[in-house]
Protein backbone atom coordinates (compact mmCIF):
# COMPACT_ATOMS: atom_id res chain seq x y z
CA UNK A 1 0.00 0.00 0.00
CA UNK A 2 1.31 3.02 -0.96
CA UNK A 3 -0.35 6.72 0.25
CA UNK A 4 0.07 10.38 0.21
CA UNK A 5 -0.03 12.18 3.64
CA UNK A 6 -0.06 16.14 4.35
CA UNK A 7 -0.11 15.82 8.13
CA UNK A 8 3.31 14.90 9.91
CA UNK A 9 4.15 10.82 9.86
CA UNK A 10 3.63 9.01 13.17
CA UNK A 11 6.41 6.21 12.55
CA UNK A 12 5.10 4.45 15.78
CA UNK A 13 1.57 4.59 14.29
CA UNK A 14 2.55 3.32 11.09
CA UNK A 15 4.14 0.91 12.36
CA UNK A 16 1.29 -0.74 13.97
CA UNK A 17 -0.72 -0.93 10.88
CA UNK A 18 1.34 -3.92 10.03
CA UNK A 19 1.07 -7.09 11.67
CA UNK A 20 1.00 -10.75 10.93
CA UNK A 21 1.35 -14.19 12.96
CA UNK A 22 4.25 -15.36 10.50
CA UNK A 23 5.83 -12.33 10.45
CA UNK A 24 9.48 -13.14 11.98
CA UNK A 25 11.03 -10.00 10.06
CA UNK A 26 10.30 -6.90 9.67
CA UNK A 27 12.21 -3.93 8.26
CA UNK A 28 11.94 -0.08 7.76
CA UNK A 29 12.98 2.67 6.47
CA UNK A 30 13.11 6.32 7.54
CA UNK A 31 13.26 8.96 5.48
CA UNK A 32 13.92 12.64 7.22
CA UNK A 33 15.27 15.80 6.53
CA UNK A 34 18.48 16.66 7.60
CA UNK A 35 19.70 20.28 8.81
CA UNK A 36 22.15 20.31 6.06
CA UNK A 37 22.58 19.28 2.71
CA UNK A 38 25.60 19.84 0.85
CA UNK A 39 27.42 22.22 3.39
CA UNK A 40 24.35 24.40 3.75
CA UNK A 41 21.74 24.94 5.96
CA UNK A 42 18.58 23.69 5.54
CA UNK A 43 15.68 25.88 6.76
CA UNK A 44 12.34 23.84 5.62
CA UNK A 45 11.52 21.91 2.85
CA UNK A 46 8.53 21.77 0.71
CA UNK A 47 7.39 18.40 -1.06
CA UNK A 48 4.62 19.02 -3.58
CA UNK A 49 3.29 15.83 -5.49
CA UNK A 50 1.21 15.24 -8.17
CA UNK A 51 -1.54 13.61 -6.50
CA UNK A 52 -3.38 11.22 -8.87
CA UNK A 53 -0.60 9.63 -10.61
CA UNK A 54 1.99 9.39 -7.43
CA UNK A 55 -1.05 7.04 -5.45
CA UNK A 56 -0.63 5.38 -8.84
CA UNK A 57 2.74 5.19 -9.25
CA UNK A 58 3.76 4.48 -5.47
CA UNK A 59 1.09 1.45 -5.60
CA UNK A 60 2.62 0.23 -8.57
CA UNK A 61 6.16 -0.25 -6.75
CA UNK A 62 4.62 -1.67 -3.93
CA UNK A 63 2.80 -3.98 -5.68
CA UNK A 64 6.11 -4.85 -7.78
CA UNK A 65 8.11 -5.35 -4.44
CA UNK A 66 5.69 -7.92 -3.46
CA UNK A 67 6.07 -10.16 -6.66
CA UNK A 68 9.63 -9.75 -6.38
CA UNK A 69 10.07 -11.04 -2.75
CA UNK A 70 7.93 -13.33 -0.40
CA UNK A 71 6.25 -10.38 1.58
CA UNK A 72 3.51 -10.52 4.34
CA UNK A 73 2.64 -6.55 3.81
CA UNK A 74 4.11 -3.73 2.91
CA UNK A 75 3.54 -0.04 3.59
CA UNK A 76 4.57 3.54 2.36
CA UNK A 77 3.38 6.78 2.82
CA UNK A 78 5.25 10.08 1.58
CA UNK A 79 4.38 13.47 3.16
CA UNK A 80 3.54 16.68 1.12
CA UNK A 81 3.82 20.02 2.46
CA UNK A 82 6.10 22.36 4.37
CA UNK A 83 9.01 20.72 6.46
CA UNK A 84 10.99 21.00 9.32
CA UNK A 85 14.68 20.02 9.71
CA UNK A 86 13.88 16.21 11.09
CA UNK A 87 10.75 16.06 10.45
CA UNK A 88 9.98 12.43 8.67
CA UNK A 89 9.16 12.42 4.97
CA UNK A 90 8.58 9.11 4.09
CA UNK A 91 8.14 6.03 5.92
CA UNK A 92 8.64 2.40 4.76
CA UNK A 93 7.93 -0.83 6.42
CA UNK A 94 7.52 -4.43 5.23
CA UNK A 95 6.54 -7.30 7.23
CA UNK A 96 7.81 -11.03 5.75
CA UNK A 97 8.82 -14.23 7.15
CA UNK A 98 12.22 -14.35 6.67
CA UNK A 99 14.72 -10.80 6.75
CA UNK A 100 16.52 -11.13 3.12
CA UNK A 101 12.98 -10.31 1.51
CA UNK A 102 11.81 -7.65 4.34
CA UNK A 103 15.37 -5.92 3.89
CA UNK A 104 15.29 -6.27 -0.42
CA UNK A 105 11.52 -5.51 -0.57
CA UNK A 106 12.30 -1.77 1.48
CA UNK A 107 15.35 -0.71 -0.27
CA UNK A 108 13.61 -1.77 -3.70
CA UNK A 109 10.39 0.12 -2.93
CA UNK A 110 12.77 3.36 -1.73
CA UNK A 111 14.97 3.37 -4.73
CA UNK A 112 12.05 2.92 -7.13
CA UNK A 113 10.10 5.65 -5.31
CA UNK A 114 12.52 8.38 -5.13
CA UNK A 115 13.24 8.62 -8.89
CA UNK A 116 9.63 7.45 -10.19
CA UNK A 117 6.90 8.47 -8.29
CA UNK A 118 5.90 12.50 -9.18
CA UNK A 119 7.04 13.51 -5.87
CA UNK A 120 9.13 17.10 -6.22
CA UNK A 121 11.54 18.26 -2.94
CA UNK A 122 12.67 22.12 -2.87
CA UNK A 123 14.96 22.74 0.28
CA UNK A 124 15.09 26.13 1.60
CA UNK A 125 18.58 27.70 3.04
CA UNK A 126 19.68 29.72 6.09
CA UNK A 127 20.62 32.31 3.45
CA UNK A 128 17.27 32.51 1.79
CA UNK A 129 18.05 30.84 -1.50
CA UNK A 130 15.81 27.52 -2.72
CA UNK A 131 16.57 24.56 -5.05
CA UNK A 132 14.57 22.12 -6.50
CA UNK A 133 16.40 19.04 -6.05
CA UNK A 134 16.64 16.30 -8.55
CA UNK A 135 17.60 12.74 -7.52
CA UNK A 136 19.64 12.15 -10.62
CA UNK A 137 21.83 14.91 -10.79
CA UNK A 138 20.67 16.44 -7.13
CA UNK A 139 20.64 19.90 -8.16
CA UNK A 140 21.99 20.70 -11.67
CA UNK A 141 20.62 22.89 -13.37
CA UNK A 142 16.60 22.54 -12.41
CA UNK A 143 17.73 25.16 -9.70
CA UNK A 144 14.71 28.07 -9.40
CA UNK A 145 17.28 30.28 -7.43
CA UNK A 146 21.16 29.31 -6.68
CA UNK A 147 22.24 28.77 -3.45
CA UNK A 148 25.58 30.71 -3.06
CA UNK A 149 27.53 27.68 -2.75
CA UNK B 1 -7.38 23.11 -32.65
CA UNK B 2 -7.83 20.84 -29.40
CA UNK B 3 -8.97 22.08 -26.07
CA UNK B 4 -6.66 20.08 -23.64
CA UNK B 5 -6.07 21.07 -19.39
CA UNK B 6 -2.00 21.40 -18.93
CA UNK B 7 -0.89 21.07 -15.07
CA UNK B 8 2.28 22.62 -13.59
CA UNK B 9 4.19 21.05 -10.98
CA UNK B 10 7.61 22.57 -8.76
CA UNK B 11 10.05 24.63 -11.42
CA UNK B 12 7.60 24.38 -14.29
CA UNK B 13 4.53 25.85 -12.24
CA UNK B 14 6.93 28.29 -10.52
CA UNK B 15 7.92 29.70 -14.13
CA UNK B 16 4.43 29.55 -15.53
CA UNK B 17 2.81 31.47 -12.34
CA UNK B 18 0.20 29.15 -11.99
CA UNK B 19 -0.78 25.46 -10.99
CA UNK B 20 -2.57 24.58 -14.68
CA UNK B 21 -4.56 26.24 -17.62
CA UNK B 22 -6.96 25.29 -20.35
CA UNK B 23 -5.69 25.80 -24.02
CA UNK B 24 -6.54 24.91 -27.69
CA UNK B 25 -3.49 23.79 -29.28
CA UNK B 26 -2.93 23.02 -32.96
CA UNK B 27 -0.54 20.58 -31.27
CA UNK B 28 -0.39 16.80 -32.64
CA UNK B 29 1.32 14.85 -29.77
CA UNK B 30 2.57 15.84 -26.04
CA UNK B 31 6.07 16.82 -27.65
CA UNK B 32 4.51 19.08 -29.94
CA UNK B 33 2.55 20.50 -27.27
CA UNK B 34 5.45 21.10 -24.93
CA UNK B 35 7.36 22.67 -27.77
CA UNK B 36 4.74 25.29 -28.17
CA UNK B 37 4.57 25.88 -24.26
CA UNK B 38 8.18 25.90 -23.39
CA UNK B 39 8.60 28.57 -26.40
CA UNK B 40 5.58 30.51 -25.17
CA UNK B 41 6.82 30.52 -21.50
CA UNK B 42 10.42 30.20 -21.62
CA UNK B 43 10.13 27.21 -19.52
CA UNK B 44 14.31 26.32 -18.90
CA UNK B 45 13.84 22.21 -18.73
CA UNK B 46 14.28 20.67 -21.74
CA UNK B 47 11.96 17.82 -22.92
CA UNK B 48 15.07 15.45 -22.39
CA UNK B 49 14.70 16.28 -18.67
CA UNK B 50 10.88 15.67 -18.56
CA UNK B 51 8.20 12.85 -18.43
CA UNK B 52 4.84 13.65 -19.70
CA UNK B 53 1.32 12.05 -18.12
CA UNK B 54 -2.26 11.80 -20.38
CA UNK B 55 -5.06 11.73 -18.01
CA UNK B 56 -2.90 11.03 -15.11
CA UNK B 57 -0.83 8.29 -16.44
CA UNK B 58 2.58 8.24 -17.68
CA UNK B 59 2.27 8.51 -21.63
CA UNK B 60 4.66 8.24 -24.67
CA UNK B 61 5.93 11.54 -25.96
CA UNK B 62 4.36 10.64 -29.75
CA UNK B 63 0.44 9.49 -28.73
CA UNK B 64 -2.18 11.76 -30.38
CA UNK B 65 -3.51 14.21 -28.56
CA UNK B 66 -7.03 14.23 -28.49
CA UNK B 67 -9.66 17.18 -27.46
CA UNK B 68 -10.03 17.71 -23.60
CA UNK B 69 -7.05 15.20 -22.85
CA UNK B 70 -5.31 16.41 -19.50
CA UNK B 71 -1.95 16.62 -19.48
CA UNK B 72 0.93 17.06 -17.25
CA UNK B 73 4.80 17.47 -18.09
CA UNK B 74 6.74 15.96 -14.66
CA UNK B 75 10.23 17.22 -13.85
CA UNK B 76 12.90 14.77 -13.09
CA UNK B 77 11.46 13.57 -9.20
CA UNK B 78 12.92 13.59 -5.90
CA UNK B 79 10.50 11.89 -3.19
CA UNK B 80 12.51 10.52 0.06
CA UNK C 1 25.71 -0.15 21.11
CA UNK C 2 24.64 -3.81 21.75
CA UNK C 3 22.80 -4.86 24.80
CA UNK C 4 21.06 -7.64 25.89
CA UNK C 5 17.45 -7.29 27.61
CA UNK C 6 15.93 -10.05 29.77
CA UNK C 7 12.68 -7.59 29.53
CA UNK C 8 10.13 -7.31 26.92
CA UNK C 9 11.76 -4.63 23.85
CA UNK C 10 9.73 -1.85 23.40
CA UNK C 11 10.50 -1.02 19.37
CA UNK C 12 9.31 3.06 20.29
CA UNK C 13 10.82 3.57 22.93
CA UNK C 14 14.22 1.75 21.52
CA UNK C 15 13.89 4.14 18.08
CA UNK C 16 13.53 7.04 20.75
CA UNK C 17 16.95 6.70 21.76
CA UNK C 18 18.75 7.34 18.02
CA UNK C 19 18.20 10.85 16.82
CA UNK C 20 21.01 12.92 15.13
CA UNK C 21 20.39 16.28 13.06
CA UNK C 22 22.30 15.00 10.20
CA UNK C 23 20.66 11.75 10.47
CA UNK C 24 18.43 11.55 6.71
CA UNK C 25 18.40 7.89 6.94
CA UNK C 26 17.04 5.40 9.65
CA UNK C 27 17.16 2.08 8.69
CA UNK C 28 15.45 -0.65 11.33
CA UNK C 29 14.73 -4.23 11.86
CA UNK C 30 12.53 -6.52 14.16
CA UNK C 31 13.17 -9.90 14.64
CA UNK C 32 9.72 -11.56 15.92
CA UNK C 33 9.14 -15.06 16.92
CA UNK C 34 6.67 -16.65 14.49
CA UNK C 35 3.78 -18.50 15.27
CA UNK C 36 5.16 -21.39 13.08
CA UNK C 37 8.53 -22.50 11.27
CA UNK C 38 8.95 -25.30 9.14
CA UNK C 39 5.44 -25.97 9.27
CA UNK C 40 5.10 -26.96 12.96
CA UNK C 41 2.86 -24.33 15.41
CA UNK C 42 5.67 -23.16 17.83
CA UNK C 43 4.09 -22.23 21.39
CA UNK C 44 7.45 -20.62 23.24
CA UNK C 45 10.54 -19.87 22.33
CA UNK C 46 13.63 -19.39 24.56
CA UNK C 47 16.73 -17.59 24.50
CA UNK C 48 19.68 -18.04 25.90
CA UNK C 49 22.87 -16.01 25.71
CA UNK C 50 26.48 -16.58 27.58
CA UNK C 51 26.30 -13.00 28.69
CA UNK C 52 29.78 -11.67 28.88
CA UNK C 53 30.69 -13.06 25.67
CA UNK C 54 27.42 -11.80 24.11
CA UNK C 55 28.04 -8.31 24.88
CA UNK C 56 31.51 -8.05 23.54
CA UNK C 57 30.81 -9.74 20.57
CA UNK C 58 27.58 -7.98 20.08
CA UNK C 59 29.58 -4.54 20.74
CA UNK C 60 32.18 -5.80 18.03
CA UNK C 61 29.48 -6.26 15.16
CA UNK C 62 28.21 -2.98 15.94
CA UNK C 63 31.74 -1.70 15.63
CA UNK C 64 32.72 -3.27 12.35
CA UNK C 65 29.76 -1.87 11.32
CA UNK C 66 30.23 1.38 12.05
CA UNK C 67 33.94 0.73 10.41
CA UNK C 68 32.20 -0.26 7.30
CA UNK C 69 29.44 2.37 6.60
CA UNK C 70 29.24 5.50 7.52
CA UNK C 71 27.24 6.03 10.13
CA UNK C 72 25.97 8.18 13.17
CA UNK C 73 24.67 6.07 15.48
CA UNK C 74 23.49 1.85 15.45
CA UNK C 75 21.75 0.21 18.00
CA UNK C 76 21.46 -3.28 18.57
CA UNK C 77 18.97 -5.29 21.42
CA UNK C 78 18.37 -8.54 21.72
CA UNK C 79 16.22 -10.49 24.11
CA UNK C 80 16.86 -13.52 26.65
CA UNK C 81 14.42 -15.63 28.49
CA UNK C 82 11.11 -17.00 27.50
CA UNK C 83 9.33 -15.52 24.38
CA UNK C 84 6.12 -16.07 23.17
CA UNK C 85 4.77 -16.21 19.46
CA UNK C 86 4.53 -12.11 17.82
CA UNK C 87 7.08 -11.14 20.32
CA UNK C 88 9.99 -8.81 19.63
CA UNK C 89 13.13 -10.82 20.07
CA UNK C 90 16.06 -8.35 18.39
CA UNK C 91 15.67 -4.71 17.32
CA UNK C 92 18.42 -2.94 15.08
CA UNK C 93 18.34 1.04 14.45
CA UNK C 94 20.74 2.38 12.15
CA UNK C 95 20.95 6.70 11.51
CA UNK C 96 22.75 7.69 8.80
CA UNK C 97 22.72 10.61 6.49
CA UNK C 98 21.92 8.55 3.26
CA UNK C 99 20.02 5.44 3.30
CA UNK C 100 22.66 2.82 1.71
CA UNK C 101 25.02 2.86 4.93
CA UNK C 102 22.42 2.55 7.30
CA UNK C 103 20.49 -0.24 5.08
CA UNK C 104 23.79 -1.69 4.58
CA UNK C 105 25.02 -1.67 8.19
CA UNK C 106 21.13 -2.72 9.43
CA UNK C 107 21.83 -5.98 7.75
CA UNK C 108 25.71 -6.23 8.33
CA UNK C 109 24.59 -6.35 11.94
CA UNK C 110 21.84 -8.86 12.08
CA UNK C 111 23.72 -10.95 9.47
CA UNK C 112 27.14 -11.05 11.75
CA UNK C 113 25.37 -10.97 15.20
CA UNK C 114 22.97 -14.31 14.25
CA UNK C 115 26.27 -15.91 13.61
CA UNK C 116 28.56 -14.83 16.12
CA UNK C 117 27.08 -13.68 19.01
CA UNK C 118 26.36 -16.91 21.51
CA UNK C 119 22.63 -16.38 21.67
CA UNK C 120 20.75 -19.91 21.46
CA UNK C 121 17.15 -20.25 20.84
CA UNK C 122 14.98 -23.10 21.72
CA UNK C 123 11.51 -23.77 20.11
CA UNK C 124 9.13 -25.43 21.87
CA UNK C 125 6.37 -26.71 19.64
CA UNK C 126 2.42 -26.86 19.97
CA UNK C 127 3.15 -31.44 20.05
CA UNK C 128 5.20 -31.06 23.40
CA UNK C 129 8.62 -31.36 21.63
CA UNK C 130 11.65 -28.64 21.40
CA UNK C 131 14.98 -27.96 19.62
CA UNK C 132 17.86 -26.52 19.70
CA UNK C 133 17.72 -24.26 16.31
CA UNK C 134 20.92 -24.05 14.69
CA UNK C 135 21.74 -21.03 12.62
CA UNK C 136 23.78 -22.86 10.08
CA UNK C 137 22.26 -25.75 9.28
CA UNK C 138 18.81 -25.38 11.10
CA UNK C 139 18.17 -28.29 13.18
CA UNK C 140 20.14 -30.81 11.83
CA UNK C 141 21.65 -32.74 14.61
CA UNK C 142 21.62 -30.12 17.10
CA UNK C 143 18.18 -31.63 18.86
CA UNK C 144 18.08 -32.55 22.58
CA UNK C 145 14.07 -33.89 21.52
CA UNK C 146 13.21 -34.17 18.02
CA UNK C 147 10.30 -32.75 17.16
CA UNK C 148 7.66 -35.51 15.24
CA UNK C 149 8.27 -33.60 11.13
CA UNK D 1 46.57 -31.14 37.34
CA UNK D 2 45.00 -27.78 36.43
CA UNK D 3 41.80 -26.16 38.46
CA UNK D 4 39.43 -24.55 36.05
CA UNK D 5 35.59 -23.67 35.77
CA UNK D 6 33.70 -24.91 32.92
CA UNK D 7 30.52 -22.86 31.96
CA UNK D 8 27.60 -25.04 29.84
CA UNK D 9 24.87 -23.57 27.89
CA UNK D 10 22.22 -24.91 25.47
CA UNK D 11 22.52 -28.11 24.47
CA UNK D 12 25.63 -28.85 26.46
CA UNK D 13 24.17 -27.30 29.81
CA UNK D 14 20.87 -30.00 28.94
CA UNK D 15 22.93 -32.72 28.07
CA UNK D 16 25.18 -32.10 31.50
CA UNK D 17 22.64 -31.12 33.46
CA UNK D 18 23.63 -28.07 34.95
CA UNK D 19 24.80 -24.70 34.10
CA UNK D 20 28.50 -25.41 34.74
CA UNK D 21 31.28 -26.90 37.28
CA UNK D 22 34.72 -26.91 38.60
CA UNK D 23 37.08 -29.26 37.96
CA UNK D 24 40.54 -30.49 37.99
CA UNK D 25 42.08 -31.67 34.83
CA UNK D 26 45.56 -33.10 32.96
CA UNK D 27 44.46 -31.79 30.03
CA UNK D 28 46.89 -29.13 28.35
CA UNK D 29 44.44 -27.24 25.85
CA UNK D 30 40.50 -26.59 25.72
CA UNK D 31 40.82 -29.40 22.85
CA UNK D 32 41.84 -32.05 25.53
CA UNK D 33 39.66 -30.78 27.58
CA UNK D 34 36.58 -31.00 25.58
CA UNK D 35 37.64 -34.40 24.48
CA UNK D 36 37.84 -35.69 28.24
CA UNK D 37 34.60 -34.41 29.13
CA UNK D 38 32.92 -35.44 26.04
CA UNK D 39 33.57 -39.05 26.83
CA UNK D 40 32.64 -38.31 30.22
CA UNK D 41 29.15 -36.62 29.98
CA UNK D 42 28.29 -37.83 26.51
CA UNK D 43 28.09 -34.81 24.49
CA UNK D 44 26.32 -34.99 21.28
CA UNK D 45 28.38 -32.31 19.63
CA UNK D 46 31.62 -33.34 17.64
CA UNK D 47 34.55 -29.92 18.67
CA UNK D 48 34.56 -29.15 15.09
CA UNK D 49 30.75 -27.70 15.52
CA UNK D 50 31.75 -25.99 18.80
CA UNK D 51 33.71 -22.43 19.64
CA UNK D 52 35.74 -22.09 22.98
CA UNK D 53 35.75 -18.96 24.91
CA UNK D 54 38.11 -19.23 27.50
CA UNK D 55 38.17 -15.96 30.43
CA UNK D 56 35.10 -14.63 28.72
CA UNK D 57 36.61 -14.57 24.70
CA UNK D 58 37.08 -16.09 22.08
CA UNK D 59 39.96 -18.54 21.70
CA UNK D 60 42.02 -21.18 19.88
CA UNK D 61 41.49 -24.84 20.54
CA UNK D 62 45.10 -25.37 21.04
CA UNK D 63 46.22 -22.37 23.53
CA UNK D 64 47.69 -23.55 26.80
CA UNK D 65 45.55 -24.24 29.83
CA UNK D 66 46.48 -22.52 32.76
CA UNK D 67 45.49 -22.70 36.12
CA UNK D 68 41.99 -20.52 37.36
CA UNK D 69 40.63 -20.46 33.12
CA UNK D 70 37.26 -20.25 32.79
CA UNK D 71 35.96 -22.18 29.41
CA UNK D 72 32.79 -22.03 28.03
CA UNK D 73 32.49 -24.43 24.59
CA UNK D 74 30.04 -22.67 22.55
CA UNK D 75 27.38 -24.81 20.57
CA UNK D 76 26.46 -23.08 16.87
CA UNK D 77 24.25 -20.15 17.68
CA UNK D 78 21.18 -19.13 16.68
CA UNK D 79 20.54 -15.71 17.26
CA UNK D 80 17.40 -12.75 15.77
Amino acid sequence: MFRLSAIPLDAAALRRELAHPQAGAFASFEGRVRDHNDGQAVVMLEYEAFAALAEKEGARVVAEAREKFPLLQALCVHRTGRLQAGELAVWIGVLAAHRAAAFDACRYIIDEAKTRVPVWKKEHYAGGASLWINAATRGESASSSPPEL
Amino acid sequence: MKKVRVQYFALLREQRGQTGESLATAAGTPSELYAELRARHGFTLPAERLRVAVNDEFAAWDVPLRDGDALAFIPPVAGG
